[in-house]
């Protein structure tokens, strides 16, 4: 048929025929040379076979979709010359050699009745990502493509909230278009970090009935048994105490599940494995909290050297999106300076952070005598959909008893 | 190493790590780590570089001789 | 025109340069329809002058007139300035209507000239509630309704003469009866075509009278204007006129034959007003002139008024679609 | 006065009693003001409204009318022209057909087409809505019809307190001014805040506030819909219910807000869908407010059929709670 070249294109004038009715032709091949009023175009097939017939001559002026030619299956023997009677076509016409693309398979039906699934393919027009509006231009602000997204909202429609978590988790740094390198630092844009935490922080506020426990812990022994550890390696080698809150958290929560994992659609997910999400302040503002994956089974070492990396690398803009998604609990640990306790608030859809303020100097009582130890206070926030009080106590006690073992961390 | 040359190496490591800083111009009395916001990450890796450039061990217990830019000064130009 | 043996000089003559007001500046309007200074609609009053002039000779400033959409012949009789009158149909914001009537939307407030309406029967419930508001602010006014015949085939007419009657509001029904509804000959339309005696239906008071016959409308009117102001209630006037122009400039005239149209025009109420004042002395050459010449002036000087006046301010094109206050 | 009157000395009435009470107000405000339709007077109001007011002010403030739709409005229209301050009711907005020249022709172009100069300071009630198993022609909601026509002004009392007091502002408007009155909303009774003595007819009112799902609505589909966000509420989603109170000229701003913050909307209208007022905020929706939303608008309206009068099938014709619940719960996905 008469290819559409353009959009503005109605006719185009057959000006010479490159085959002749036997050829054999495949993909590809130029067949014609036809003359519009943007000039001659060649114009090649989308199929393969034998010229069955030329129907167009060569001068005549054709609209868009007149037949040119017909093709038949390869080998097929080419008409009589005379024509044949209109009504016989032994093959339908030829699909327009235009560049269309083929038809999306048919979506197999959803099955029925599992009305809270929510349809993954969506059902709109070939296949395309249902996307909010609101969705879309948040996506478009923060650089991410919202079609990769796995869509949560009606008929599993992408929605504000899918896009503000995913830029929460992942490194919006591949952002298209001029970036005003003046905000930005380190892949990070501050307004757009600002904008995610705001919307997963309300979205955990909103959503997540926090529980909140607390506890003292002496850390006498585990800053004495690092102390030891640390005098006798270079400073590249020596670890810092958060190796041990992590550590302590990690082997804490192999006995108590229920804080590592994720609420989602209306019940508690366990995570495969104990990825940590440590909270790293930025300089400048904002904060992110990438994984580091498998706590439980590093040495402190190992791990020690995980969280150089892994802080390096968050400074330096160059965390994967991966090691945003992973975390299965989180921590935040206010280090040597700043305040003395924290309260965190849950990153959905995690059920737990725990938080360590600052060591401090303060009198204790041992052993009936008023003593001065170093001091940390430790906190829970938990989900209480997934966890009651009762259970979050026994994980502070069992973080804290770790800390009183250090050299089995 | 003079006690320019000390504090200035220490201003240079010092701006690897708060890059948008200027740690040349805080004064020598100042709490570098509250001056630059560097948590103890930051801190440990500023003692590495240290030991690094100037050969010295620096044991954990003589970090707090190490949080101002005097104290930085004073500790290298003695070890050294 | 013997039967009106108390018509004085002053005011036949003033009774002929209404209607030749009227005849000359429509005569003009169609001038400048076909010149495309005028578009929409144009209806013109050419053969009905003597209805719209004798009817507001009877009228003063406390009453209210409701018009319809053949409305050229009603506004200048009521005494609306020309000038305006052009420049609306020019379509010029210093027009009776700011433009945005046109030839059949004349308005003026300061007249009591509530509109020409060209939904046929919709004026006459507006006339009630004028009649109604008259009534309960005693103002003695009353308020003059003209329509064509065709409007009696409408509900509205129907419902409105009624509640006239029955609530005896002070309102002038006037039947500009010219035979033809557009096209449509009222023998087709109309089951009674005698349309006053509709009003004896209603028990309304009421009269046919020669439409063609400006002294015959006014005297009529004296009686029907003193009627309602005496608290009798609403009074029928039916008008038996005819129009010498098509309905519109975009009117073939299929519906009639030209003889019958040569008929009607040797009534024509201008020249057989002309001959009698002639005839009996009431009008020398000299004062002929005079009226002619102010009429052509007057004209002149309004088509020069619409010429000079100004487009109304786009930015304005919804104002007044809600109104901000409501006029003293 | 009569039983309608509720407890007497408190504030607590019917809707029905708030609509007569402003009536009774505006007559004792305004000598300009009456009272004009069909069967006011004598028989006391088709609904009751003007029961015993034609005992108190007299058949010159109180006139029954003549069954002639098209010549009581435009009385109504021309008396309005000429300086008084009628109201004029029409018993049921399915005969408001019969006056539509004279609402549309007259009353809504007026004022614009003489240029300013005529103003139309009028008030037309009529009744509205299905519920009662009138029928098909008694029984359809018409105020999204008239809220097509610019010069009007179209009020929806969905609450007593409007009931009470919107009539007030529409009379002080200088604007013909409709009101529709909802017969099912007649008998709803309830208590007036004795500090409110006026409404404003210019702003749509959040009635219940909520930030997941906005329900945008009027007339009797406003107390549907505030039980359905308490069914809603139940399941965790706070639904904001806006009762828009004036359809014509609508107030973008309040709904365009409550949409950006919700960025989800159910539209529930006693009208038919096509070519309706909820048809038409949606479309304002889409054209100002699109990329806040985060999911498609949502309509709950009166299937398109004439309301019929079989109780079970008039309720399947007309806006429901448990409808306008699903159509929100549809609204917020999976998550």
């Amino acid at each position: 048929m008469m290819p559409s070249l353009g959009a503005d294109m109605e006719s185009g004038k057959l000006v010479k025929w490159l085959v002749e009715p036997g050829s054999t032709v495949k993909k590809g091949d130029v067949i014609a040379v036809v003359e519009t009023h943007k000039g001659a175009f060649e114009i090649d097939i989308f199929q393969e076979g034998t010229i069955a017939e030329l129907c167009a001559k060569e001068g005549e002026e054709l609209p868009v979709g007149a037949l040119l030619a017909r093709i038949g299956a390869p080998g097929e023997k080419p008409a009589k010359a005379e024509p044949a009677p209109p009504t016989v076509e032994e093959k339908p016409a030829p699909p327009p050699p235009a560049v269309e693309p083929p038809a999306p398979p048919a979506e197999k039906p959803e099955p029925t009745g599992s009305k809270a699934v929510p349809a993954k393919a969506p059902a709109g027009r070939a296949g395309r990502a249902k996307i909010s509006p609101v969705a879309r231009r948040r996506a478009g602000e923060l650089g991410i493509d919202p079609a990769a997204l796995e869509g949560t909202g009606i008929d599993g429609s992408v929605t504000l909230v899918d896009v503000e978590l995913a830029a929460s988790r992942s490194r919006p740094a591949e952002r298209p278009g001029p970036t005003s390198s003046e905000k930005r630092r380190a892949g990070f844009d501050p307004d757009q970090m600002r904008q995610a935490i705001a919307a997963a922080m309300s979205k955990s506020k909103r959503e997540i009935p926090h529980y909140y426990l607390s506890t003292t812990i002496d850390m006498t022994r585990a800053l004495g048994w690092l102390e030891a550890y640390n005098r006798e390696r270079p400073p590249e080698k020596r670890l810092l105490p958060a190796v041990l809150l992590l550590r302590a958290t990690a082997l804490a929560l192999k006995a108590h599940p229920q804080f590592n994992g994720f609420w989602e659609d209306g019940s508690f997910h366990p995570g495969e494995g104990i990825h940590v999400g440590w909270a790293i302040a930025l300089r400048g503002g904002g904060l992110i909290a990438p994984a580091i994956r498998d706590v439980d089974m590093l040495s402190p070492g190992g791990l020690m050297e995980a969280l150089r990396d892994l802080v390096g690398r968050a400074r330096a803009g160059g965390i994967k999106g991966s090691e945003m998604m992973d975390p299965t609990v989180t921590i935040t640990s206010l280090g040597d300076r700043g305040a003395e306790s924290v309260l965190g608030v849950i990153y959905p859809p995690q059920v737990a952070i725990l938080g360590f303020g600052k060591v401090v100097e303060r009198p204790w009582v041992v052993d009936g005598k008023i003593v001065a130890r170093p001091l940390v206070a430790a906190s829970l926030a938990a989900d209480h959909r997934a966890s009651d009080g009762h259970a979050g106590g026994l994980f502070l006690s069992a973080i804290d008893r770790h800390l009183q073992e250090p050299e089995t961390l | 190493m003079t006690d320019a040359e000390i504090r200035q190496l220490a201003a240079e490591l010092l701006s690897d790590i708060a890059p948008e800083t200027d740690p040349s111009s805080l004064p020598g009395d100042r709490d570098i780590r509250e001056e630059l916001d560097i948590d103890s990450m930051d801190f440990l890796n500023f003692i590495v570089a240290l030991a690094k450039r100037t050969g010295l061990a620096i044991p954990e217990e003589d970090y707090p001789r190490l949080f101002t830019m005097d104290g930085i000064a004073a500790y290298v130009g003695e070890k050294s | 025109m013997s039967d009106k043996p108390h018509l004085g000089r002053e005011h036949g003559q003033h009774l002929y340069r209404q209607m030749l007001r009227i005849r000359h500046f429509e005569a003009k309007c169609a001038e400048l329809y076909q010149a495309q200074k005028i578009r929409g609609f144009l209806h013109l009053y050419d053969g009905e002058e003597a209805v719209a002039v004798g009817i507001m000779e009877t009228l003063e400033d406390r009453d209210s007139v409701v018009a319809t959409y053949r409305d050229h012949g009603h506004a200048l009789a009521r005494g609306l300035p020309m000038g305006p009158l052009m420049a609306e149909m020019y379509g010029k914001v210093e027009g009776c209507a700011r433009g945005r009537g046109g030839s059949m939307h004349f308005f003026d407030r300061e007249r009591r000239f509530f509109g020409g309406n060209a939904i046929v029967g919709g004026g006459l419930p507006l006339a009630l509630g004028i009649a109604m508001a008259d009534k309960e602010f005693e103002t003695g006014g009353l308020a003059a309704c003209f329509f064509g015949e065709g409007a009696a085939g409408e509900g509205e007419f129907h419902e409105s003469m009624n509640l006239a009657q029955l609530w005896e509001l002070p309102v002038l029904f006037v039947c500009e009866n010219n035979l033809y509804a557009m096209g449509m000959p009222l023998e087709l339309a109309e089951a009674e075509t005698e349309i006053s005696r509709k009003a004896a239906a209603y028990r309304m008071a009421g009269e046919a009278v020669d439409g063609m016959n400006p002294v015959a409308v006014e005297s009529a009117a004296r009686r029907a204007v003193e009627a309602i102001r005496a608290g009798n209630g609403p009074y029928f006037l039916e008008c038996r006129t005819y129009r010498f122009r098509p309905h519109s400039m975009f009117d073939a005239q299929l519906y009639r034959t030209r003889d019958e149209i040569e008929v009607w025009k040797e009534r024509d109420p201008i020249p057989r007003t002309l001959a009698w004042l002639q005839e009996n002395a009431m009008i020398t050459p000299d004062e002929l002139a005079a009226i002619e010449a102010e009429v052509e002036a007057e004209i002149e000087d309004a088509v020069a008024f619409a010429e000079n006046g100004t487009w109304e301010d786009v930015a304005d094109l919804e104002k007044f679609v809600l109104m901000d206050e409501v006029q003293a | 006065m009569n039983e309608q009157t509720g407890t007497p000395g408190t504030n607590r009435m019917t809707y029905r009693e708030a609509c007569r009470q402003a009536i009774r107000h505006a007559l004792i405000d305004d000598s300009r003001t009456f009272l004009m339709g069909e069967d006011v007077g004598l028989y006391g109001g088709c609904y009751a409204v003007s029961k015993g007011l034609l005992q108190e002010f007299g058949p010159g403030r109180i006139r029954d009318t003549p069954l002639a739709e098209a010549a009581f409005v435009g009385a109504g229209i021309g008396a309005a022209m000429a300086g008084m301050r009628p109201i004029v009711e029409i018993m049921t907005c399915n005969f408001s057909l019969l006056a539509l020249d004279q609402i549309m022709n007259n009353a809504a172009t007026i004022p614009h087409m003489s240029g300013g100069q005529f103003a139309v300071p009028l008030v037309i009630r009529m009744a509205t809505g299905g519920g009662r198993q009138l029928a098909a022609q008694h029984s359809h909601s018409l105020e999204g019809w008239f809220a097509h026509i610019p010069g009007l002004k179209v009020l929806v009392p969905g609450t007593i307190e409007d009931a009470r007091f919107m009539l007030k502002a529409a009379l002080a408007d200088p604007n013909p001014v409709l009101i529709f009155e909802h017969i099912v909303l007649y008998n709803e009774e309830g208590e007036l805040d004795p500090e409110v003595e006026e409404v404003d007819i210019a702003k749509a009112r959040v009635r219940r506030p909520g930030s997941d799902v906005s329900i945008l609505t009027y007339g009797n589909s406003l107390p549907k819909s505030l039980e359905a966000a308490e069914e809603l509420a139940k399941e965790g989603m706070e639904a904001e219910v806006v009762d828009l109170r004036v359809l014509r000229p609508l107030d973008n701003a309040t709904i365009f807000d409550s949409v950006s913050r919700t960025r989800r909307c159910v539209i529930v209208d006693e009208g038919w869908k096509s070519g309706s007022i909820s048809a038409e905020i949606a479309a304002r929706l889409a054209e100002d407010v699109f990329f806040e939303l985060d999911a498609p608008i949502r309509r709950v309206c009166s299937r398109e059929v004439p309301v019929p009068y079989a109780a079970h099938m008039e309720e399947a014709a007309l806006p429901q709670v448990g409808q306008i619940v699903e159509a929100a719960r549809g609204l917020v996905g999976a998550r």
